[in-house]
């Protein structure tokens, strides 16, 4: 590609695929990906293999015992506003982050901290209930981007951060103008605007893109992405996708049963699904580990590969009768195309074993709702933040270890407590951590309460051949600063 | 005598498209010359609008038109468009029969009146206002500069249609073709509307074609008479010649079946069968069934007789013409034969119906709320008695509450108040269950007889209705009852399986009697039960009414705007105006000597079929409209249209009281005879 | 007039407080809430909990409903619960798409009704008049959301000449980019509402044209072209002033499935998108501004009428 | 009874001697036949996936080509016109068995009654009935049962609207009078004379209604709200074939024919069935023209 000194500035403009009506860094979901590294700065940030590097923060100090953290930041940094970006700034954003209410995605992942002490304007500790893996305080810092402690209560519609952007004219479900920040504290942004229009379908963005009319499509679906790579785009993938995961309510119906649980292990034709959902775009994979992932294992991709025998064998050992082996609905998001054909599939893969089970279409906060409550007996769901430390993906509430909203309390699987329990405190690298995921693997399988089946690209760019510089966020977020056109 | 305006020589025509082709016309001819006024006559679908039509062009395209239609020196039938168009309101100008539709709702009545000049640049588009408000004055309309610029719906029935013969004769078009132009009009109206039109054609001298089926229309304005049947002119001559000497059989049956208002006689001679229907005209003269001469004539039958002169001007197309004479002469003493006379009920007896006081209001509702914002007074005080075998004619113009003071007799619209009693018994105060069992004695016939029977339901089912309602077919006699009310009414048995669109609307209004029958009513209340009828087939019924009436001992309550059957048909009459009774006499008396200025204007506009009576008779022409039920004047409600009208009237409501020296009611302040001064 | 306009507003008023109840029960009476949408599906429970206490869902219902029509009855709607910004902005953000579309459609209606009805009214049963009216069926006959699928597949996929899927352009700001966001939608509708003008007003047409007064008009002696295009014409155009009216009043409110086709951002979608969030005051809203659209469209026709119809008086 | 059999035989005759209709019917007769036979006669199971062959493009295998799973278009089109049938008389059904009594009660009591009934009806007609639809199916959840109830109560407005309309104008007649003077009864009246009076407007009216069903159905579907997949039906057909404009045409563009002509058929055969009906007095004057004849 072509370096940066080559790139010429201009307006760039990207096609979106929802309206962005939060500036909360800290709602950290899909739709706001497109503004979060523009308007914001982290701590710190991830390589596209995971290295940490500084960002607002210069310099962090983990603390022998592995029980805290010392921050220092970066001087002459401003926010938005001409504010200093410092100590109490972080502080803020700690106290936020920490807030049910208000603390948004970041909030979980605040469970280890357990306070935090400003010394002098850029320096800040925080402190951990218990010792903490390296990741999971690297996560966290990489996790946190500071907000001006004057706009908090008001950053959900007001952006409040010291990022290479500043928000423009948003029109209503229309479009989001970022202008660059001229007094970056870095390298400033190439391009002079940013213009996030939104469209409401994938077929919009790629006749957009076609006829000139964006740059950018951002968060487009697989296929579409596809027909416009092979149509001479650029397809950018980053390196943090999210694992479709097959979603067992391990409380009900059959799925009591473990036998009958495994035998999905064997029963998710994963190439097809990766085909027929996500066009290829992808891989298949047996556990909801990203590639980078410390704790991948290849191996269970064929050891768990689909075989209808194999599952035929493990609901005979069920002891189930025909008719439980069919109680049971796979609840669908109506609402997406792709999850509504891989559940199809499933559907059909199912009934050649003997279930024939109805699909539950659900759609919108239905079935947000079903699945934050677990009103559902299977359900296929997309899992985040698994390029990160193994045990975030703990904040995915199928996994979750504690108040778990599906599988309840006292959580049914105590091995998998206590495996991800060693996860979390095997601190160090080496063959401990090794042997702690391993073990991890194993249980995940026997236990079969989430069955992945790939990884999928949220945040796919595809752009215009013009169009250079684009950075591979390790969560796959927009990265606005490093973008010209060739 | 001068060169004729129009001269229609072998017109035929004929319709096509839709199965069938129609002959609508089939070879008419006639003249007609300036200052002169042709009346056509004949029944329905004889073809007079058809011919009138091809004279000005104006049949749809699926007329077929032949022979020579030749109108101020333009061959009609052979015209581009834009020569018929010109010679259309210049040349000739069309008054209609329906005033309400006639005009068009979204223009003003200065507009339309005009139009047709300043389309044919006449006058200037600019002065048409003026021209406008000098054409309504012409025509008699009061406050022109006021009334030039309101719509249609702002005109009453007959102003509108004095507009239109505003309209008709803007241009001043050498002919005139007046078709129905006051059918839909009540008496006091047709009276101003036909003067109007006879001054206009004084003032123009242009030529009329009168269309009507009102023979004494004809009478009262026609210089000549043409008469259709089947399509043709079966007979032509000078109006009294028509009227006195006529010489065809189809002219004396019209003639003899009319009741007259000027005369008491006491049975009608109504012309046998039905009109013909053009699709299916009989062979040879289509007047032989039903003719009492040619009935049964091979000749007849089988030829189509040609018009021919029988004396100077007066032309006849019958192979018979000899024997019309005579026809007249004997068919007129034995039919006229002493009429029903209606057992004279016992005074003493307490009458079968007794209504007093009865009044109806409607309310009006307007707005989205749809508020009452006032009541229309429909029945506003009607006392009347009808005694058991006797018939109460009730006469009034249109709008004056006759079919709502019936029906709320019956029960079917809630009186508001006053009192019905029937047979003792307060029907307004029945419940529901009760009412319909109280129906059982009391009928009512309906005045269309095209919607009066379910166009689903044989007609054996619909007669035999009443009596599964009630739960009596068997009772009463089943099937035998049904066919013997058949034979009753005139209708062979053989017709029950039938649909009632089979039948037509005599035999239909035969069918309606019969199945009120049914329930062997005492009191039947006829709702205009010939109004809607030929006036051949009026004959029948009524002497059917009679028949049954003698037969059965029935009492009628015979509700009817013709001034002329209620006469014929009834014991006494009562008169309404204005949703009340104004008076109420013994028939004779009634038409004799009346005391109310009302009824006296009523029966001096009606028109006698009898063209010498047109100088003789003094006629009263009623100034005005019949006022908004919803907004009655104050004080006597005819006040304002009355001859005799005093102070008094204006704010004094007179009561109903019996009026000295005769057998007659009446609520007039000046009650008296004509002439008496009051 | 104006007086009767003013009642006619007045009495929108208990409509809407009826509506609005009627919505606030059926909402209700759906299952799901907008929390799920809010906080995703990986909060906790503590979250959870915050949110339903920071949205009112805790409150009782009619509670909340008083608490909704306080606000509303001094002009405020509330705030979406999911975007935060204000309904009525909201509502008003989406208002010029959906107003651009739905004149759009019905001027394309019209330009391709009118015609048509005028036509085969002229020669009624003609073979003009017949395939004239086969159009009328097909453009009723074809779903329109298919309708919409052929004219991308031609004018986006094949020639590529409009965009397969529309972003809302004003008029005002960008002609060109308004007719091509806005021309396929409007054409899609505009054939649908095109049967309907057409087989209404030929309709129409025809049964005015039998009336008595044509028949007094020609006798005058008028152009036959005066005859029917002031005459008949003008009586025909009072009851289809009411169907275009009614045409207007529903694209205006939105045309559901018009604007799922071409992704287009309307008060459909926004409504559709309200319902699928369970955004509780924003389906409150939306409704609300789709009741009002019709009663003042309405509104509109009947005062038009009372210019065009003298017939008919408002007092 | 048999005289109402002539005249069903005769609107039947006079229906079918319009070349519209008479196609529209040979084409609805062939829809409900291969929907009804149509295990015996499409080769493929409409839910059977063969995800080895998605989306490929019509072939002499298969006809329709085959959609993004593999699966047989063309016995998805077929076995979608049992859904779109099921639904639209389902539909019909309901909405005439609530409706029309509505109707029959408004138009014949008025006063309050009518009030009452009517402001229900107005509120129903208020609502776009696609709106409506998605809401209930919100409520009772999506099966083919929901979209049946849903589209069945958007047509309830109609049917009580031209009940009531048809009761209203029959009661100016006087033959609905005359049984009231004959002392029948108000139910008697209702339902011995003025509904079987009624049957053409609401036969005309169950066809058109049929189509407008048909459609309903398949917009819902259409917006991802009707029956839930894999069961087939057009609507779903058209919403995913969408997806795929670009690799499958075809997908979007057959479905869509077969429902739109199917709509069509209604439509034309609606209309005409109304003309036809209407037209019954021409039949009226050629009857009494024979009855003439047969005069003693
Ligand atoms: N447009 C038409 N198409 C077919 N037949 C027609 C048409 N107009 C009139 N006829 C037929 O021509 C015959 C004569 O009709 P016409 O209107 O002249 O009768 P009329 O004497 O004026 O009767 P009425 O007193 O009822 O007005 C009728 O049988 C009628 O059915
Ligand atoms: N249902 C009703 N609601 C309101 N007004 C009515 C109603 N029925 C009749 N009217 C009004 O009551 C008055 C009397 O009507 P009615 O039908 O009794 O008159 P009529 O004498 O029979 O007239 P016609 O000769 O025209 O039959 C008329 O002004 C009429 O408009
Ligand atoms: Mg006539
Ligand atoms: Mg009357």
């Amino acid at each position: 590609g072509a370096s940066a000194q080559d790139l010429k500035g201009g307006r760039l403009r990207v096609a979106i695929l929802a309206d962005i009506h939060n500036f909360d860094p800290m709602q950290f979901s899909g739709v706001n990906f497109p503004l979060i590294k523009n308007l914001y700065d982290s701590l710190i940030e991830y390589t596209p293999e995971g290295q940490p590097i500084p960002n607002l923060a210069s310099e962090w100090k983990i603390a022998p015992d592995s029980k805290s953290v010392a921050i220092t930041l970066r001087s002459g940094v401003n926010f938005h506003s001409g504010n200093p970006v410092n100590a109490e700034a972080v502080a803020a954003t700690l106290k936020k982050a920490a807030d049910p209410q208000k603390g948004k995605n970041v909030y979980p992942t605040m469970s280890i901290v357990q306070d935090w002490t400003v010394n002098g304007p850029l320096g800040i500790t925080i402190n951990f209930k218990n010792p903490v893996p390296v990741g999971q305080i690297t996560d966290l810092l990489q996790f946190l981007s500071v907000i001006e402690p004057s706009g908090i209560d008001t950053v959900e519609t007001k952006h409040a951060g010291s990022g290479p952007f500043i928000l423009g004219e948003r029109v209503l479900g229309q479009r989001v103008t970022m202008t660059a920040n001229a007094k970056y504290w870095q390298k400033p942004p190439i391009v002079s605007e940013i213009v996030l229009t939104v469209f409401s379908d994938n077929d919009a963005a790629s006749a957009a893109i076609e006829s000139g009319a964006v740059d950018i499509i951002y968060g487009g679906n697989a296929r579409s992405a596809v027909r416009l790579r092979n149509a001479g785009y650029q397809l950018i993938q980053g390196p943090g996708p999210l694992v479709q995961v097959f979603r067992i309510n391990a409380t009900r119906g059959p799925f009591k049963n473990d036998k009958f649980r495994q035998a999905f292990n064997y029963l998710m034709d994963r190439e097809a699904i990766l085909r027929v959902g996500y066009a290829g775009v992808g891989e298949v994979t047996a556990l909801p580990w990203a590639p980078a992932s410390p704790a991948t294992d290849k191996s269970y991709n064929t050891r768990y590969a689909f075989s209808l025998e194999k599952a035929q064998a493990l609901l005979k050992e069920s002891g189930l009768s025909a008719a439980e082996l069919s109680n049971w609905k796979l609840t669908a998001n109506g609402g997406d195309q792709d999850g509504m054909a891989i559940s199809q599939i499933v559907q059909s893969t199912v009934a050649k074993v003997g279930m024939n089970i109805q699909l539950d279409v659900k759609q919108g906060a239905e079935l947000t709702d079903a699945m934050l409550t677990g009103k559902f007996d299977a359900i296929f769901g997309g899992i985040g933040n698994i390029q990160k430390f193994p045990t975030r993906v703990g904040t995915n509430s199928i996994y979750r270890t504690t108040n778990n909203p599906i599988l309840g309390n006292p959580h049914p699987f105590p091995a998998y407590v206590a495996a991800m329990q060693r996860v979390d405190t095997t601190l160090g690298t080496g063959e401990p951590v090794k042997q702690a995921y391993d073990n991890l693997n194993k249980v995940l399988v026997e236990t079969a309460f989430g069955i992945p089946t790939n990884t999928f690209d949220i945040g796919l760019i595809v752009a215009a051949k013009n169009v250079g510089g684009i950075t591979r966020e390790i969560d796959n977020m927009l990265v606005g600063r490093t973008i010209g056109f060739r | 005598m001068s060169e004729p305006v129009l001269s229609v020589r072998g017109l035929e025509v004929t319709f096509t498209g839709g199965g069938r082709p129609v002959p609508a016309v089939r070879g008419v001819d006639f003249d007609v010359y300036p200052n002169e006024v042709l009346g056509i006559v004949g029944e329905s679908g004889s073809g007079k609008s058809v011919t009138s039509l091809a004279v000005t062009g104006l049949l749809p395209e699926t007329a077929k038109v032949q022979g020579s239609i030749k109108l101020a020196d333009v061959e009609v039938t052979t015209a581009d468009r834009e020569v018929l168009r010109q010679m259309r309101g210049q040349d000739v100008g069309m008054i209609f029969q329906d005033p309400t539709t006639t005009l068009n709702p979204v223009f003003t009545i200065g507009r339309q009146v005009t139009e047709g000049q300043v389309a044919h640049g006449q006058i200037p588009a600019g002065n048409a206002r003026g021209r406008g408000i000098e054409l309504l004055r012409e025509v008699d309309i009061p406050d022109p500069t006021g009334r030039v610029v309101q719509y249609p719906h702002q005109f009453s029935g007959g102003m509108r249609q004095r507009a239109v013969i505003a309209m008709a004769m803007a241009g001043r078009p050498r002919l005139i073709i007046a078709d129905e132009p006051t059918t839909a009009l009540d008496v006091t109206v047709q009276a101003q509307v036909l003067s109007v039109l006879a001054k206009r054609q004084a003032d123009t001298g242009a030529a009329v074609i009168l269309i009507t089926h009102d023979l004494g229309v004809i009478a009262e304005v026609a210089h000549r008479v043409a008469v259709m049947y089947g399509g043709r002119i079966v007979e032509t001559g000078p109006v009294h010649e028509i009227f006195k000497r006529p010489q065809h059989p189809y002219t004396v049956g019209l003639l003899q079946s009319l009741p007259r208002i000027d005369a008491a006689e006491e049975r009608l001679v109504p012309i046998r069968g039905q009109p013909p229907n053009p699709a299916r005209l009989p062979t040879g003269c289509t007047f032989h069934p039903r003719c009492p001469i040619g009935r049964d004539r091979e000749r007849c039958r089988t030829e189509d007789p040609a018009l021919r002169e029988v004396v100077e001007g007066h032309r006849s197309a019958c192979h018979c013409v000899e024997e019309v004479a005579a026809l007249l002469a004997d068919t007129a003493t034995p039919a006229r034969a002493p009429a029903t006379v209606a057992p004279q009920a016992a005074a003493a007896q307490a009458p079968l119906l007794a209504v007093d006081k009865l009044k109806v209001h409607f309310p009006i509702k307007a707005g989205i709320l749809r508020r009452r914002v006032g009541w229309v007074r429909a029945v506003d005080g009607v006392s009347l008695t009808v005694n058991a075998g006797e018939t109460v004619g009730l006469v009034g113009e249109s709008g004056c509450g006759k079919t709502t003071t019936g029906r709320a007799i019956m029960g079917l619209i809630k009186a508001t108040g006053g009192s019905v009693r029937f047979d003792g018994q307060e029907v307004t105060r029945l419940s529901p269950g009760e009412l319909r069992k109280a129906r059982r004695n009391m009928q009512y016939i309906f005045q269309d007889p095209y919607s009066s029977l379910n166009p689903i339901k044989t007609v054996g089912d619909i007669v035999a209705e009443p009596l599964h309602i009630h739960g009596i077919y068997e009772e009463m006699g089943g099937a035998k009852r049904i066919a013997e009310l058949f034979e009753l009414v005139g209708l062979p048995r053989t017709v029950l399986g039938r649909y009632p669109r089979e039948f037509s609307g005599g035999q239909k209004q035969r069918i309606g009697i019969a199945r009120a029958l049914a329930l062997q009513p005492r009191l039947l209340i006829l709702d205009e039960p010939v109004a809607a009828l030929d006036v051949s087939i009026q004959a029948q019924i009524i002497n059917l009414l009679q028949d049954l009436q003698k037969e059965l001992g029935l009492a009628y309550l015979f509700i009817a705007h013709d001034l002329s059957v209620v006469r014929h048909i009834s014991d006494r009459v009562a008169v309404m105006y204005l949703g009340k009774i104004i008076e109420e006499s013994e028939k004779t008396t009634l038409y004799e000597t009346p005391v109310h200025p009302y009824t006296q204007s009523l029966l001096s506009a009606v028109p006698v079929p009898d063209p010498d009576a047109r100088h003789t008779r003094r006629r009263i022409v009623l100034e005005g409209d019949i006022p908004n039920p919803s907004k009655p004047p104050p004080g006597c409600y005819f006040h304002p249209r009355c001859f005799r009208a005093s102070d008094r009237c204006r704010v004094e409501e007179p009561a109903f009281t019996p009026y000295p020296g005769l057998p007659t009611r009446t609520a007039c302040h000046h009650a008296g005879p004509l002439g008496a001064s009051s | 007039m104006t007086g009767y306009i003013i009642r006619r507003i007045l009495q929108l008023l208990p409509v809407l407080l009826i509506s609005s109840a009627g919505i606030w029960a059926m909402i209700y009476a759906v299952p799901g809430t907008p929390i799920g949408a809010l906080v995703g599906e990986n909060a906790t429970p503590e979250q959870v909990q915050a949110a339903i206490q920071r949205v009112g869902l805790d409150q009782p219902m009619l509670v909340q409903f008083w608490a909704w029509l306080k606000s509303a009855l001094v002009g405020d709607l509330g705030r979406s619960i999911f975007s935060r910004d204000p309904v009525f902005d909201l509502i008003m953000g989406r208002a010029p798409a959906t107003l651009q579309l739905g004149l759009g459609a019905t001027l394309v209606g019209l330009i391709l009704g009118i015609p048509v009805a005028v036509l085969s009214a002229l020669y009624p049963n003609s073979w003009l008049d017949r395939s004239l009216s086969g159009w009328s069926a097909l453009a009723l006959g074809v779903p329109t959301f298919w309708l919409g699928i052929l004219l991308i597949l031609l004018f986006s996929v094949e020639l590529r000449w409009l965009p397969s899927a529309s972003t809302y352009v004003s008029i005002f700001e960008s002609p060109w980019g308004a007719i091509r966001n806005t021309f396929l939608p409007a054409l899609t509708l505009g054939v649908y509402v095109s049967g309907i003008f057409a087989r209404f007003l030929r309709a129409s047409l025809l049964s005015e044209m039998k009336a008595d007064y044509v028949r007094t008009a020609r006798s005058k002696g008028l152009k036959e072209r005066d005859v029917v295009g002031r005459h008949v014409f003008r009586n025909a155009l009072l009851p289809f002033v009411t169907v275009v009216g009614l045409m207007m009043a529903a694209f205006i409110g939105g045309t559901v499935v018009t604007e799922a086709v071409f992704t287009y951002p309307g008060i459909g979608r926004l409504l559709i998108q309200a319902i699928t969030q369970r955004d509780y005051p924003l389906i409150q809203g939306v409704i609300l501004f789709i009741l009002v659209v019709h009663v003042v469209i309405n509104l509109m026709v009947d005062v038009l009428y009372a210019y065009i119809d003298p017939r008919i008086e408002y007092s | 009874m048999t005289g109402g059999m002539q005249r069903s035989l005769d609107v039947l005759r006079r229906l079918l001697s319009h070349r519209g209709a008479l196609i529209s019917v040979i084409y609805l007769a062939v829809v409900v036949f291969v929907a009804t036979f149509a295990r015996w006669i499409i080769p493929y199971d409409p839910v059977v996936q063969d995800l080895t062959s998605t989306l490929e493009a019509p072939s002499a295998k298969h006809w329709f080509g085959t959609d993004e799973l593999g699966r047989d278009l063309m016995a998805r089109a077929v076995y979608g016109a049992r859904t779109s049938l099921i639904t639209a008389a389902g539909a019909v059904v309901i909405a005439g068995v609530v409706g029309i009594p509505i109707g029959l009660v408004a138009g014949f009591f008025g006063g309050w009654r009518d009030a009452i009934l009517m402001r229900i009806v107005d509120v129903l007609l208020s609502l776009p009935g696609i709106l409506f639809a998605m809401a209930l199916i919100a409520v009772l959840g999506r099966s083919q049962l929901a979209a049946l109830v849903a589209v069945g109560i958007t047509g309830i407005p109609s049917f009580a609207r031209i009940t009531r309309a048809q009761v209203l104008s029959l009661r100016k007649r006087d033959f609905v009078m005359a049984v009231e003077a004959l002392g029948g009864s108000s139910t008697y009246n209702m339902f011995r004379t003025v509904l079987p009076n009624s049957w053409s407007p609401l036969l005309v009216q169950v066809v058109i209604l049929s189509s407008v069903a048909i459609l309903l159905e398949a917009a819902l579907a259409f917006l991802g709200v009707g029956i839930p997949p894999p069961t087939p039906s057009w609507g779903e057909m058209l919403r995913t074939g969408k997806s795929f404009l670009y690799e499958a045409p075809y997908y979007a563009v057959l479905p869509g024919i077969v429902l739109t002509l199917t709509i069509l058929s209604l439509d034309t055969l609606g209309r005409t069935l109304a003309w036809v009906l209407e037209d019954r007095h021409e039949l009226g004057e050629e009857a009494e023209a024979e009855a003439e004849k047969a005069r003693p």
